[in-house]
């Protein structure tokens, strides 16, 4: 677990150095800051833990006045329950709780964001009293609390801080290829599909159904992505299909259903999505009987041409579908208007003759 | 039209100059229907949750989907049942009150036993070891009546302590808990004696006997051939002639169809009680 | 925390080598090695491969280490064999590691000479390209610790040698919640095996040092699962450890060791009952009397289990006013179900056993009258029906009665 | 159990009837018509599983799962039946039991035209018509060439994994349209077309009880199928012997009550 701390003292080390270079913001700090850092800017000031570990009582002056609190709050906004010194004895057991012993501190003004977090898999897991589940300071920092998601990549590389293995995969994908290569702003990080405070339950059925719908965020976004010219017409297409039929009736029914139905992250992946121009992609062509065979035990050859790949039936694609669909549409209205004459005029015909 | 000719024929071969008299009517014979298939269908929801530990149990618990859906025909049945007692008990209600008809509380027409039974089941007894004639009997023999109270008590136990159990939040208010426990015990129990009555005792008077194997048709049809009543009720019979009563209840044979029916109904309950029967047997 | 130690002190050797490091680098410097040991095709006599990557080695955390620092015997030539670098020579950098190492099993098994018990380069790879434990890159990174284990601890041949008890920890471990947790979507936090062993200091379960002894069990799993450990050593459970009962179960008992997995699918929820089972025979046979215990064993879940009304982690004894089955609070967890239930309705005894007369004289004599009711009809309609059908057939050999037979 | 087969059973009829339908046409009737009823009520909502009231329908009929459970189901039943009929169609007349009455002749195409001319009052004569009209053919011939493209295409996407081994994958898709398309064509032939025939027509209105009972009275006859009516004649002089029933083709017309 420490191990942990070092890596993140680390970084915070090699931030620091790069603040320094760049400009610092000129932030006076408060008086009563400057005080308490007359002793907590002494850098090997740390307190021994029954544990065993130690913990780092050390603030960077650089990294508070540039963090986003800087010019806002003073330490006691949330150290509230110290006053002066000597500060009040406190007991923690071990790191963890030292860092526990903080975690309603962030309450007082982000309130809204705490209750979300109540709602999360992370909080479902701390609540149990697993102490790995993530904390405010977890993702922000504590002292060196800076604007989330500037820039962007950073948000899934703090996921990537437990996460890592997502992390590598999607790295690999085509969102995370535009994210850090790219520094495209458009793509999609770990917060935009799983949310940041309120994270649910991925495992879940009912986060599986709604996939489609955290997709069409973006995939049904006209503007969005004409840019990339890739069709707004995905989602529809996949709802008219058997498989986007039975989510939409699965996720409607209250009983989590009994069966499985395809969703758009079963056959263009999750976290590894590719491009479906990529040769690896999952929906290739050549990959999809693969795909198919995950739900379609045996189904082989011709197998993935029955799915029309997101296509409306026309000559070119898919004629088959298309000329059925078609002579079926002149052959309905003929036989039920044929068959209302002939009945029309018998009784036209009864009525005469009576 | 074959089957219409099979049945013209037989029409003409024999039964048509057999004298039938109806001896079940139609009301009975739909109530013993419903009390039939839903008896069926409460050992066979039932019994699994009992033997919960044989395999066979598992697999129709899990073929039947799950113990919600078991939890549900038991229920659906039980009402059924509950439903086919009550109209039996309206419809003594309004013979034995409402229109005064004493005759089916004593009497040989009744349900109610009579010392005659006593002494019918020691001479049916004696004639099984060969010391006497057969018994005459009338109306109805000992181990009919036996069936019926036996049905008739099993009824007021199971059902009670079912309901019982069903409605358990609501019964707390009046009782106390441990009643449960022997509400439950009572279920289970009684439930197995009934199961194991009707489908080895009253299966075998009704069809395993040589004199009615393969099957006794009479509550299908609800009507008896004057040979069978001159041979089984004798006394009935002469009753009958005595009170010339024969001719009012003199009726057509039974039409080829309510045979097939009847031996449809009749086969299939009786294979799947059999089954069950033999099943309990086994995982006990 | 060593960890933490450990890179300190590393750092500070680091600069002691680097001053006197001047000293040797005027005979042998890690180029002079490389002259020859930089050549792919370099190898010993028995063909052992003696090639060094340099840039495996810059990219090494040694890399600041001239060759000498290990190798410090070495002159330039050096003879055709020199002694092997033996485990003291890290010790000279890593002593808390190996001081740690040399009481661990593995240790102790190569001091007693077995010699593929597990040694330093085992687990971290070759000296020459190691890299930090943080580093995705190295051998005992979160991600790839297990196969590092796994090489040895997969391997059932090794573990019938050593008379280790879980002959193949590695693929067990690997289909467990932690395992596909970890190799599955690589969650850092998850455990792996050093989370529950150690890591240089490993011991056997049975010294009762070990982070995997009976009674440290709770707190190693405690050590992520805090909260539940809290509430087992609330429960009798806990209790009975802590006053050095041997027998009281500890996490592994239930959860199982290796193959621990997600706790809300069927299989687990109905496995686990017949595990209370195995020390609370009589409950658990009482239980199985019941709709509940009946609808369990057919496989279904939507009924209570024990860990329903007992509480899974914090089991307490109805005489406890804390505990759910406690008459305070009995009505409060029938409700969980029950919505009507009230204090009668608490009153029904799910662990009532019809044998016996003390506790249950009234279910007694009801069970003992149903018996009596079931044998006595049976008794008279089983001769009754018997008799009969010997009778009649007797009746129809004699032919007496033919005409019984359906009309004709 | 219907009254009228107790009638059938006992008393003998002095009423006129002629037997129409034998017993298994009867029963192949009921069961399509239960069949058709039940795989319509599962198939339309999935076809237009947008509009509001299958949205309501579906899970009204205990889901999506259980909705195609059931329609599998039925068609699975369905398929027995038509292999049945298939089978018992060619068995009688291989066996000379049944004449070849439902094969369109040019006469339907004749009485098509003529009662066309009829309606038009181009004509004051009325088609004559044998066993059955060529309405009924019309009914009969589409219902078979529906049902081999609904089981055929049934099965089709019941299996699709199945069909790709052995034919091109397009197919699937097209099937599906095939079936929705054809699966709708059925149903509105039958409540258009059918239901006028057998209900609303003035001259069976409110009800034609024929294909249950399979008895129609002579004066229909004579007003329906008047040649075929004349074809019987002879026979109908005859005893009602068993022999002479059981001599009767199947399909066409037995005489007297059984």
């Amino acid at each position: 677990m420490a191990t942990r701390y070092l890596g993140l003292l680390g970084g915070l080390l090699i931030a620091a150095l790069t603040c320094a270079g760049s400009e610092a913001r000129a932030v006076t700090l408060a008086p009563e800051v400057q005080a308490c850092l007359e002793c907590h800017r002494e850098p090997s000031m740390e307190l021994m833990l029954p544990s065993g570990e130690s913990r780092s009582l050390y603030v960077d002056e650089e990294h508070f006045a540039n963090s986003i609190h800087g010019d806002k709050l003073s330490c006691t906004d949330c150290h509230s329950d110290i006053e002066g010194y000597p500060h009040p004895e406190r007991t923690f057991k071990n790191l963890r709780e030292f860092t526990l012993g903080y975690y309603e501190n962030c309450k007082g003004c982000h309130f809204d964001n705490y209750t979300k977090s109540l709602d999360s898999v992370h909080y479902a897991f701390l609540s149990k009293g697993d102490l790995k589940a993530p904390l405010c300071v977890d993702c922000h920092g504590a002292h060196d609390v800076t604007k989330p998601g500037v820039p962007k990549s950073q948000i899934s590389k703090t996921c990537a801080r437990c996460h890592a293995g997502v992390y590598q995969q999607y790295a690999q994908s085509v969102h995370g290829q535009a994210l850090l290569h790219e520094k495209n702003g458009d793509v999609p990080v770990c917060t935009d599909c799983h949310r940041s405070h309120n994270i649910e339950d991925p495992r879940t059925v009912a986060f599986r159904l709604k996939s489609p719908e955290i997709c069409a965020r973006c995939h049904g976004d006209e503007k969005l992505m004409q840019k990339y010219n890739l069709s707004t017409g995905v989602l529809q297409s996949y709802l008219k299909d058997f498989h986007g039929m039975t989510a939409s009736f699965y996720s409607k029914e209250k009983a989590s259903p009994s069966a499985l139905t395809a969703v758009c992250t079963d056959c263009h992946g999750v976290h590894d999505i590719l491009s479906a121009k990529d040769p690896k992609s999952s929906v290739m062509q050549a990959n999809l009987e693969k795909v198919c065979q995950k739900c379609h035990p045996g189904s082989t050859g011709s197998f993935p041409a029955a799915w029309l790949r997101h296509y409306e039936p026309t000559p070119e694609k898919a004629p088959l579908v298309y000329y059925v669909k078609l002579i079926y549409q002149i052959f309905i209205p003929f036989v039920v208007v044929g068959l209302m004459l002939q009945i029309l005029l018998h009784i036209w015909r009864v009525v005469v003759s009576r | 039209m074959m089957q219409a000719a099979v049945f013209n024929h037989e029409l003409q071969a024999g039964e048509s100059k057999q004298k039938y008299y109806t001896r079940i009517h139609l009301l009975h014979r739909l109530v013993h229907g419903f009390l039939m298939t839903s008896f069926l269908g409460l050992a066979a929801t039932g019994m699994p949750i009992k033997f919960n530990w044989a395999p066979w149990a598992v697999n129709i618990a899990h073929s039947v989907g799950g113990f919600g859906t078991i939890l549900f025909f038991h229920k659906f049945f039980a009402v059924i049942l509950t439903g086919c007692f009550a109209v039996h008990l309206g419809y003594l209600f309004r013979v034995g009150f409402m229109e005064g008809d004493r005759s089916i509380f004593y009497g040989p027409g009744s349900m109610v036993p009579r010392p005659k039974d006593l002494f019918d089941m020691f001479q049916h007894f004696r004639w099984f070891f060969g010391m006497g004639e057969q018994p005459r009997f009338d109306r109805f023999t000992y181990w009919e009546k036996f069936d019926y109270w036996a049905v008739f008590w099993g009824m007021g136990v199971i059902g009670g302590s079912g309901y019982m159990l069903w409605y358990s939040g609501f019964f707390a208010r009046f009782v106390s808990g441990w009643v449960f426990n022997i509400a439950l015990l009572i279920h289970s129990e009684e439930a197995l004696l009934a199961v194991w009555f009707i489908f080895a005792v009253h299966f075998f008077n009704g069809h395993i006997r040589p004199d009615k194997f393969p099957m006794d048709l009479v509550i299908f049809t609800g009507r008896i051939s004057e040979e069978e009543l001159k041979e089984e009720r004798p006394v009935e019979h002469e009753r009958l002639i005595a009170e010339n009563g024969l001719t009012a209840i003199q009726t057509d044979a039974p039409p080829l169809w309510m045979k097939n029916f009847g031996r449809l109904i009749g086969f299939s309950v009786v294979i799947s009680g059999f089954t069950l029967f033999f099943l309990t047997i086994w995982a006990l | 925390m060593t960890h933490r130690k450990v890179g300190v002190f590393a750092a500070s050797l680091l600069s002691i080598v680097l001053s006197h490091g001047a000293a040797f680098a005027e005979d042998v410097t890690n180029d002079t090695c490389l002259a020859c040991h930089g050549a792919e095709d370099l190898t010993s006599a028995e063909g052992r491969v003696l090639y060094i990557n340099s840039d495996a080695f810059t990219a090494s955390v040694h890399s600041p280490l001239p060759c000498t620092s290990c190798h410090a015997d070495i002159q330039v030539p050096h003879e055709e064999k020199p002694a092997p670098v033996a485990i003291s020579t890290c010790a000279g950098c890593h002593g808390e590691a190996v001081a740690a190492y040399e009481k661990s099993v593995h240790g102790k098994a190569q001091a007693n000479g077995a010699n593929d018990a597990a040694t330093c380069k085992n687990c971290h790879g070759s000296p020459h390209s190691i890299r930090k434990h943080t580093d995705p890159g190295s051998m005992v990174y979160s991600l790839n610790l297990p196969r590092a284990c796994g090489a040895c601890h997969g391997d059932p041949e090794l573990a019938k040698r050593h008379g280790i008890p879980v002959v193949n920890a590695y693929q067990l471990y690997m289909d467990s919640i932690h395992g596909r947790a970890l190799t599955g979507s690589g969650l850092l936090v998850a455990a792996n095996c050093s989370s529950c062993h150690g890591f240089h200091d490993i011991q056997r379960r049975d010294n009762p040092d070990s982070k995997i002894f009976r009674t440290n069990v709770p707190s190693t799993c405690g050590s992520c699962h805090a909260g539940v450990q809290d509430l087992y050593f609330k429960g009798v459970h806990g209790e009975a450890l802590n006053h050095g009962k041997k027998k009281a179960p500890v996490c592994i008992d239930c959860h199982t060791a290796h193959q621990i997995a997600r706790v809300d699918t069927d299989p687990w929820k109905l496995r686990i009952i017949s595990e209370c089972g195995t020390c609370h025979e009589e409950s658990l046979k009482t239980y199985r009397d019941t709709l509940h215990g009946q609808v369990t064993n057919l496989g279904f879940t939507p009924v209570a289990r024990c860990s329903d009304c007992h509480g899974s982690h914090a089991v307490l004894p109805a005489s406890n006013p804390d505990s759910s089955v406690s008459e305070q609070r009995v009505v409060a967890t029938c409700q969980k179900c029950h919505a009507d239930a009230n204090a009668n309705f608490a009153k029904f005894s799910p662990h009532a056993d019809p044998a016996d007369r003390e506790r249950y004289p009234v279910l007694y004599y009801t069970a003992q009258f149903m018996t009596l009711l079931i044998i006595g009809t049976f008794a008279f309609f089983g001769l009754h029906t018997v008799l009969w059908l010997i009778r009649s057939l007797i009746e129809h050999r004699s032919g007496r009665s033919d005409r019984y037979f359906t009309g004709h | 159990m219907p009254s009228h087969l107790r009638v059938a059973g006992t008393e003998k009829s002095h009423t006129s009837f002629l037997v129409r339908f034998s017993l298994r046409q009867r029963l192949e009737h009921f069961s399509i018509m239960l069949l058709f009823t039940m795989l319509a009520l599962t198939g339309l909502p999935q076809e237009f599983f947008e509009a509001r009231w299958a949205q309501w329908l579906i899970p009204a009929l205990g889901g999506i799962d259980r909705v195609r459970w059931v329609h599998r189901l039925c068609g699975i039943l369905f398929t027995i039946g038509a292999v049945e009929h298939l089978g018992a169609v060619v068995f009688l007349v291989v066996t000379k039991r049944i004449n070849l009455s439902m094969v369109p002749s040019k006469k339907d195409f004749r009485d098509a035209i003529l009662t066309l001319r009829y309606y038009f009052g181009a004509t004051e004569e009325e088609a004559q018509f044998d066993r059955f009209d060529y309405r009924q053919k019309f009914e009969y011939w589409g219902l078979i060439f529906g049902s081999v493209v609904m089981i055929v295409t049934g099965f089709i996407l019941y299996f699709p994994a199945l069909t790709a081994r052995i034919l091109p994958g397009d197919l699937i898709p097209a099937a599906k349209v095939a079936h929705a398309s054809e699966g709708l064509l059925a149903f509105l032939i039958v409540i258009i077309w059918h239901v006028y025939n057998a209900h609303l027509n003035p001259d069976v209105f409110p009800f034609d009880t024929s294909i249950f009972t399979g008895r129609v009275s002579e004066e229909r006859m004579l007003k329906e199928h008047p040649l075929e009516l004349e074809r019987l004649r002879p026979q109908r002089r005859q005893p009602h012997s068993a022999e002479a029933v059981a001599n009767v083709p199947q399909k066409g017309t037995g005489s007297g009550p059984p």
